[in-house]
């Protein structure tokens, strides 16, 4: 009752393409929008951005990047903190070397320099298929994170082998370095967050993300009916390179600030990613925002209230914390196989008939 | 699941800062692959916390409180860590990772709260000119190095020219950190050095022994961590490697690390900057405060132990410093910016350590404004495999000076230059 | 013989040891695929979890003893016994079989036919549960691992004497093989033996393969799923319980002997998710690989050290390698050519 | 060459020259022959079927055309050239679309979807204007939805435009997988079985179809086909194949009078 779509006519083919043909989803859409860039920055602290909202926002990117090649195009990758430390390393050379330049476009090169190198590993998945494919996107892991391990002209020779994002501003206002007001930050990932969501849904939503869908569906199909694999699944590892990139290059500048290689882009990097978007729901780009929710958030509010409420030991918080979040994950894949996306998507369902069943 | 949501907002809005109390917070890692590192450092370190409140009623009569925090040597847990515990009125972090530690080195500036990295972190960090919030006192991992080194020039006679040394590291940053020192040393004393990089995790390492095995390196040296030292000890011992000339860093030098292979690790060494053992009299007022009383952090197993000696010792040295603030400030209710400046005045002198019941348990040593790492003395232990207990074999011992303070000056320069930082102690 | 091609054959040698150590692991995997198309992401978990199991029964440490004294106030830790080795191996058979009860009843037999993407998410959700679980049931620290099948006669480990004798009198140099390696082989040849036989010879091993082959077949002649993924599951459990000593007793038992798995993923690339013998070859083809790559080129002692890579290549270059190969041949080493139809 | 005249049909269709020719054909599966020596012709506007029993090769055949398989001899002629070795998805630019014997539909996209996908080579906006969907790419959205309209009303599948193609019953998916085809605005179009494994009704349904197809759009359409009777009523030109080898061609009439194939394919049917 509360949630409908009867009555909700279109008049024209543009009209009913949009993101949201729903009069109510399109409200709240615009609402969650404004309460992110209006109400949000007054209300954070430190503890907030810090803890929940930039990894929230830069894993969402990320998932988002991963979507695309696994959820859209089918193409499982567990290179994911590979690619990320492809736009880790991208952007601080960039802010090292070009120190006038601004920021924002040190993200948004740093993200196109990982969508070349995503293209080169995704070479290998004209041939290769499956886990057989994602098995081997773990030697770009393995073999980026030990190149930037290396290499000390990634990490310009320091001593120690870790990259410091250096202090930069956005319109006088820092947002990288020790000095930053938590709305900054959490303002720059947003603008980044909303505009890869919407660039990510148009893709999808047109013909590119239909050739993508195809290849997945039935790659064999997809090309007799017209569909160029090289180009389709090239495309997609270029795209997911550009919004990973972007969301290493986040990750490292805004929010950890200094990083090493092996130990913030590992391997563990790739499964999480992973993770959140088969937890969030392949194919759906809310899935990717919801997966990241899920595993950015799970474990801070199962510590809050079992350390600060319970007083439980800390080690076996962090014990049952992963019990639980495993047993979630089961629970939930018992219950509704398709993702977080698709039990939202039952729950509108039941919504629009609430609370007359029939 | 949204009601499970609420009570959380609830709990963290409830975990508004309790001024009344000195705010240790312990940022440990008992769960994940280092757990069996983390258990008894962060055991020892709220023990001692414990002691003191239990015996003394607190540091100089305010009682302490030691928040913990699991971070499970995850960098992003402990940027969560650290902020949720800093509101609480933290007077220093001790962050256990190089990971968090070059994360929290501009934070805690920005924020200023001290930071302490004992044996671990950026070793340049020494340098309090340019890094004001951070300390590592006693000593680095380059004054290991070189305390490494000197050890074997004493064994030697003064002189280890000819011979070979093997560096097994742990391929990452924290691994790469001697090279630059034994690079420098290799130069002034004539030794021979090969470089053996071990992939994490480090449960394969037979292309690494084998290769040893082949040249026979006089000596080998470790910088390990995790699995890789358990299996580096276990190999050494396969290739029958003369344990006695195998000298890790300290931090592949606990129990645990020697434990699995059994009686074969018996004579292997490990460097260190505080003594072992249970042989001090503080330790029977733990017994008798902390782990009889039933308040200890663990399950009370760990006393003693290598590394709860060094939670044991961090402690201590953070409430010398903790009195040392109130001294200076003249109130018992210090803050953290208050407790920078004790952590600068710090003293430790032998007289200290016996009257804490903690005799020659680590240097004396006192920390400046320029210095924020202390002498860098360093002493090395060996492992008595049948008594199953680690011993101080030499004792602490000055470091080549020289050569760490000038690669601290470039470091520390290179960092200082590429953010704008102004001098500290002028 | 020089020297030279007495260290490269040494190489070459423990390179085949570590490929066996591999091939152990990736076992686990190819069973569970092969019977039910499940890519079980915890497989890795298992052996830590199968490997503290036996040592906590071994040691007669109390399970859940944190959590109990966390809640009762209480402080037990120890049964104060000791067992035999064997018994307490078979008491962890008996565990890892209760495991894939629990695992059959709780998760896959909800799951019946979703899409293997589905039923490899659940395993990882199973590969989280079991990390938390066997750490609150076993604690976190390392513990030793002690095997012994009688006073004396234990896991043996170190260098054999005799091979190192044999080749010193031969050639002048010695030659390195650790005996806990040779173990390891003879293990994994009894096992791989024993897995065959049982499999062809066995009723319930036949059934194992006919629902490998067909499942629909297979249950419409009468063969129970439902028993036959416990078995399955079970198997993979021993192997897993298998793998688990062999790692474990190097390094004693610890978190990190769950990544061994990620040791076993070039293997089964190589070798093909479907096949046991694919996953020795593959294994054996992957430690030889991935050490005289390290041997040549990642430390340049060979060929003058034309190629000097700086070391600890050994990770991605067992990932490169099963990569060049399948991009030659995508099936992997014993996969059944793919062939496409519409 | 062929260079036959255009002649129009009793019901009143034009019957345009050689669009397509294949010649003599022989395509082999390692030692084993699928098709020995074919050639054909398919001519503007009319509908040609390819009979015969199983295994005689049909499918094998669509596929060749189709470029889904690459011949060992002979040549395929289309629109008087010689068509040079090409992929699939060439194939597909040229114009030639198809549908498959074992409905091969993305079952993870929606109808729409599906059918806006066979838009492929009316659609070539670039990757960025797609990202910021303005300009070239929203123009062509909406031109090329309201092609794809004309067809979804055309086959009747209005209601169920925005239904995921897995929760189809079968008839439905047939005639969604006909819609994607068409969608194309093929030069010629392949089916392949499109009444395999329906009912009278829905055959009826299928049959009417296919010949509004080709009277409304003028499309060209070689068919595969098993039900003998619904192919002599469709096609204006017939093909026999048995065990690979052509045992016949002509119009209807003539096949069914041909001996070879009442042998080999109607005389089984007939006993």
């Amino acid at each position: 009752m509360f949630y409908r779509e009867a009555g909700d006519f279109k008049t024209s083919y543009s009209k009913d393409n949009q993101t949201f043909p729903i009069k109510i989803d399109r409200v709240g859409y615009y609402l969650v929008l404004l309460v992110a860039f209006l109400v949000v920055p007054f209300m954070l602290n430190d503890y907030w951005v810090n803890a929940i909202f930039l990894p929230f926002l830069i894993y969402s990117i990320a998932a988002i990047g991963l979507n695309i090649l696994v959820g859209y195009c089918g193409q499982v990758s567990l290179g994911t903190g590979g690619f990320m430390a492809v736009g880790a390393y991208a952007c601080y050379k960039l802010m090292t070397t070009f120190p006038d330049i601004n920021i924002f476009f040190h993200v948004i090169i740093a993200g196109g320099i990982t969508g070349l190198v995503c293209v080169v590993f995704g070479l290998p998945s004209l041939r290769i298929k499956g886990f057989y494919l994602a098995v081997a996107t773990l030697a770009a892991q393995f073999f980026l994170v030990w190149l930037f391990n290396r290499v000390p002209w990634f990490y310009n020779y320091s001593a120690s082998g870790q990259i410091n994002a250096p202090e930069r501003t956005v319109f006088g206002i820092e947002v990288t370095g020790a000095n930053t007001e938590a709305w900054a930050t959490y303002l720059f990932c947003l603008v980044f967050v909303v505009a890869s969501a919407w660039i990510a849904r148009n893709l999808t939503r047109g013909m590119t993300g239909r050739k993508w869908m195809a290849i997945r569906d039935m790659d064999i199909a997809a090309e007799i009916i017209g569909v160029n694999p090289l180009k389709a699944k090239i495309s997609a590892f270029a795209v997911s390179g550009f919004f990973v990139g972007i969301s290493g290059a986040l990750f490292f500048a805004v929010y950890l600030g200094a990083v090493e290689v092996g130990e913030a882009f590992g391997i563990t990097k790739s499964f999480l990613v992973l993770f959140m978007i088969i937890i969030g729901g392949l194919g759906s780009i809310f899935g990717s925002f919801a997966g990241a929710a899920f595993l950015v958030l799970l474990p801070v509010v199962l510590k809050v209230v079992g350390v600060d409420m319970l007083g439980w030991p800390t080690d076996m918080v962090a014990h049952l914390q992963l019990v639980i979040v495993g047993g979630l994950i089961i629970l939930f894949l018992i219950l509704e196989p398709h993702g977080l996306a698709q039990l939202w998507r039952v729950t509108k369902q039941k919504l629009r008939l609430w609370p007359f069943p029939h | 699941m949204k009601k499970i949501f609420v009570t959380a907002i609830a709990g963290l809005m409830a975990a508004s800062p309790v001024m009344a109390d000195l705010v240790f917070p312990s940022l440990s890692y008992r769960t994940g692959p280092y757990a069996a590192g983390g258990i008894p450092f962060a055991d020892g370190y709220t023990d001692y916390f414990t002691l003191l409140n239990e015996r003394d009623g607190g540091i100089g009569g305010v009682k302490v409180s030691v928040p913990e925090c699991e971070t499970g040597y995850n960098t992003e847990k402990g940027v969560e860590c650290y902020e949720s515990t800093k509101g609480e009125g933290a007077l220093v972090y001790q962050p256990l990772s190089t990971g968090i530690t070059y994360q929290l080195i501009p934070k805690t500036t920005a924020d200023d709260i001290p930071m302490h990295t004992m044996g671990y972190g950026r070793t340049s960090a020494a340098n309090g000119d340019v890094f004001s919030h951070t300390f590592n006192y006693p000593g680095s991992y380059w004054n290991g190095a070189s305390g490494g080194v000197n050890y074997l020039l004493e064994t030697n006679g003064g002189d280890i020219s000819g011979k070979k040394i093997a560096l097994v590291y742990h391929n990452s940053a924290y691994g790469k950190e001697p090279i630059r020192t034994l690079e420098e040393l290799q130069k002034k004393h004539g030794f021979e050095l090969s470089l053996l990089p071990v992939d994490h995790p480090g449960q394969e390492q037979k292309s690494q022994w084998l290769q040893i095995r082949r040249e026979k390196p006089d000596y080998v040296m470790m910088w390990g961590w995790g699995v890789m030292n358990q299996v580096a000890i276990q190999e050494a011992a396969n290739i029958r490697f003369p344990m006695e000339n195998f000298i890790g860093i300290w931090w592949s030098g606990a129990e645990h690390d020697v434990l699995p292979a059994g009686d074969k690790a018996n004579g292997y060494k490990a460097l260190t900057f505080h003594n072992v053992g249970r042989d001090f009299p503080v330790f029977a007022d733990i017994q008798k405060y902390v782990v009889d009383a039933g308040k200890a952090a663990g399950a009370g197993d760990q006393v003693g132990n290598v590394l709860y000696n060094r939670g044991l010792y961090a402690a201590m040295l953070a409430a010398e410093a903790a009195k040392t603030a109130q001294e200076i400030h003249g109130t018992k209710d210090i803050t953290a910016s208050m407790m920078r400046d004790g952590m600068e005045a710090l003293e430790i002198t032998e007289e200290k350590m016996a009257a804490l019941g903690m005799p020659n348990f680590g240097p004396s040593f006192s920390v400046s404004c320029e210095n924020h790492g202390g002498p860098g003395l360093v002493g090395v232990t060996q492992w008595d495999a049948s008594s199953k207990t680690w011993s101080l074999i030499s004792d602490f011992k000055a470091t080549d000076i020289d050569v760490i303070g000038a690669l601290i000056a470039e470091d520390s320069g290179a960092y200082a230059s590429e953010n704008n930082i102004a001098s500290n102690c002028n | 013989m020089s020297e030279q091609i007495v260290y490269a054959l040494e190489v070459f040698a423990n390179g085949l040891m570590s490929g066996v150590l591999y091939a152990l692991v990736a076992l686990g995997f190819v069973l569970i695929y092969k019977a039910s198309g499940i890519f079980n992401f915890a497989q890795g978990v298992m052996a830590l979890f199968a490997a503290m199991t036996l040592v906590g029964i071994q040691n007669g440490q109390v399970p859940f003893a944190h959590l109990i004294n966390a809640v009762l106030g209480t402080h037990i830790h120890h049964f104060g016994w000791h067992i035999h080795s064997v018994l307490a191996l078979i008491f962890t058979v008996g565990v890892m079989i209760l495991l894939a009860v629990a695992i059959q009843r709780f998760v896959f037999r909800h799951l019946v036919g979703q899409e293997p993407i589905i039923l490899f998410m659940a395993t990882i959700g199973l590969a989280y549960f079991l990390e938390g679980f066997s750490d609150l049931m076993w604690n976190s620290e390392i513990k030793t691992l002690k095997f012994c099948v009688a006073e004396g006669t234990c896991l043996p480990q170190g260098m054999n004497m005799a091979i190192d004798e044999a080749a010193y009198n031969a050639f002048g140099t010695g030659f390195f093989i650790d005996n806990l390696d040779i173990s390891a082989a003879i293990v994994a040849v009894m096992l791989v033996i024993a897995l065959v036989a049982f499999s062809q010879y066995t009723k319930q091993g036949r059934a194992m393969r006919a629902v490998a082959d067909d499942h629909q077949a297979a249950l419409s002649v009468g063969i129970s799923l439902n028993f036959i993924w416990i078995l399955v599951w079970s198997v993979a459990g021993f192997v897993a319980l298998v793998a688990g000593i062999m790692w474990g007793a190097k390094s004693g038992v610890q978190f990190s002997l769950s990544l061994i798995a990620l040791k076993a993923l070039p293997v089964l690339m190589l070798g093909g998710f479907t096949s046991i013998p694919g996953a020795i070859v593959g294994g054996l083809i992957i430690g030889v690989g991935e050490k005289m790559f390290e041997y040549c080129f990642g430390t340049g002692q060979c060929f003058g050290g034309i190629i000097n890579l700086g070391g600890a290549t050994e990770n991605w270059f067992a990932y490169v390698l099963a990569l060049v190969f399948l991009v030659f041949r995508p099936q992997g080493l014993f996969g059944e050519k793919i062939i496409e139809r519409v | 060459m062929s260079t036959q005249e255009s002649y129009v049909t009793e019901d009143g269709r034009t019957i345009g020259p050689t669009v397509m020719e294949m010649k003599n054909i022989t395509l082999r599966f390692g030692g084993v022959k699928a098709i020995t020596d074919i050639s054909f012709d398919i001519r503007e506007g009319e509908i040609r079927a390819i009979i015969g029993p199983n295994g005689a090769g049909k499918s094998s055949m669509l596929n060749v055309i189709s470029g889904f398989y690459v011949p060992q001899e002979g040549e395929v002629w289309y629109k008087g050239k010689k068509r040079p070795p090409m992929k699939p998805y060439q194939v597909a630019e040229q114009g030639i679309a198809r549908t498959f014997q074992n409905i091969a539909l993305f079952e993870g996209m929606t109808v729409l979807d599906n059918v806006m996908t066979g838009r492929i080579r009316q659609m070539n906006a670039g990757l960025l204007s797609q990202a910021i969907w303005k300009g070239k790419a929203e123009k062509e959205e909406i031109a090329n939805r309201e092609a794809v309209e004309k067809i979804i009303d055309f086959l009747e599948i209005q209601a169920i435009r925005k239904t995921p193609v897995g929760r189809l019953p079968y008839g439905l998916k047939k005639r969604v997988e006909l819609a994607r085809a068409l969608a194309a605005e093929p030069s010629i179009l392949l089916l392949d079985e499109p009444m395999a494994g329906m009912n009278v009704e829905e055959k009826e349904d299928m049959s009417r179809f296919i010949l509004d197809m080709n009277d409304e759009f003028g499309t060209t359409i070689a068919l595969i086909e098993h039900d003998m009777g619904v192919v002599m009523d469709l096609s204006d030109r017939v093909v026999v194949m048995d065990y690979g080898k052509k045992i016949g061609d002509g119009t209807p009439d003539e096949v069914r009078s041909n001996q070879a194939v009442i042998d080999a394919y109607l005389g089984v049917a007939h006993d």
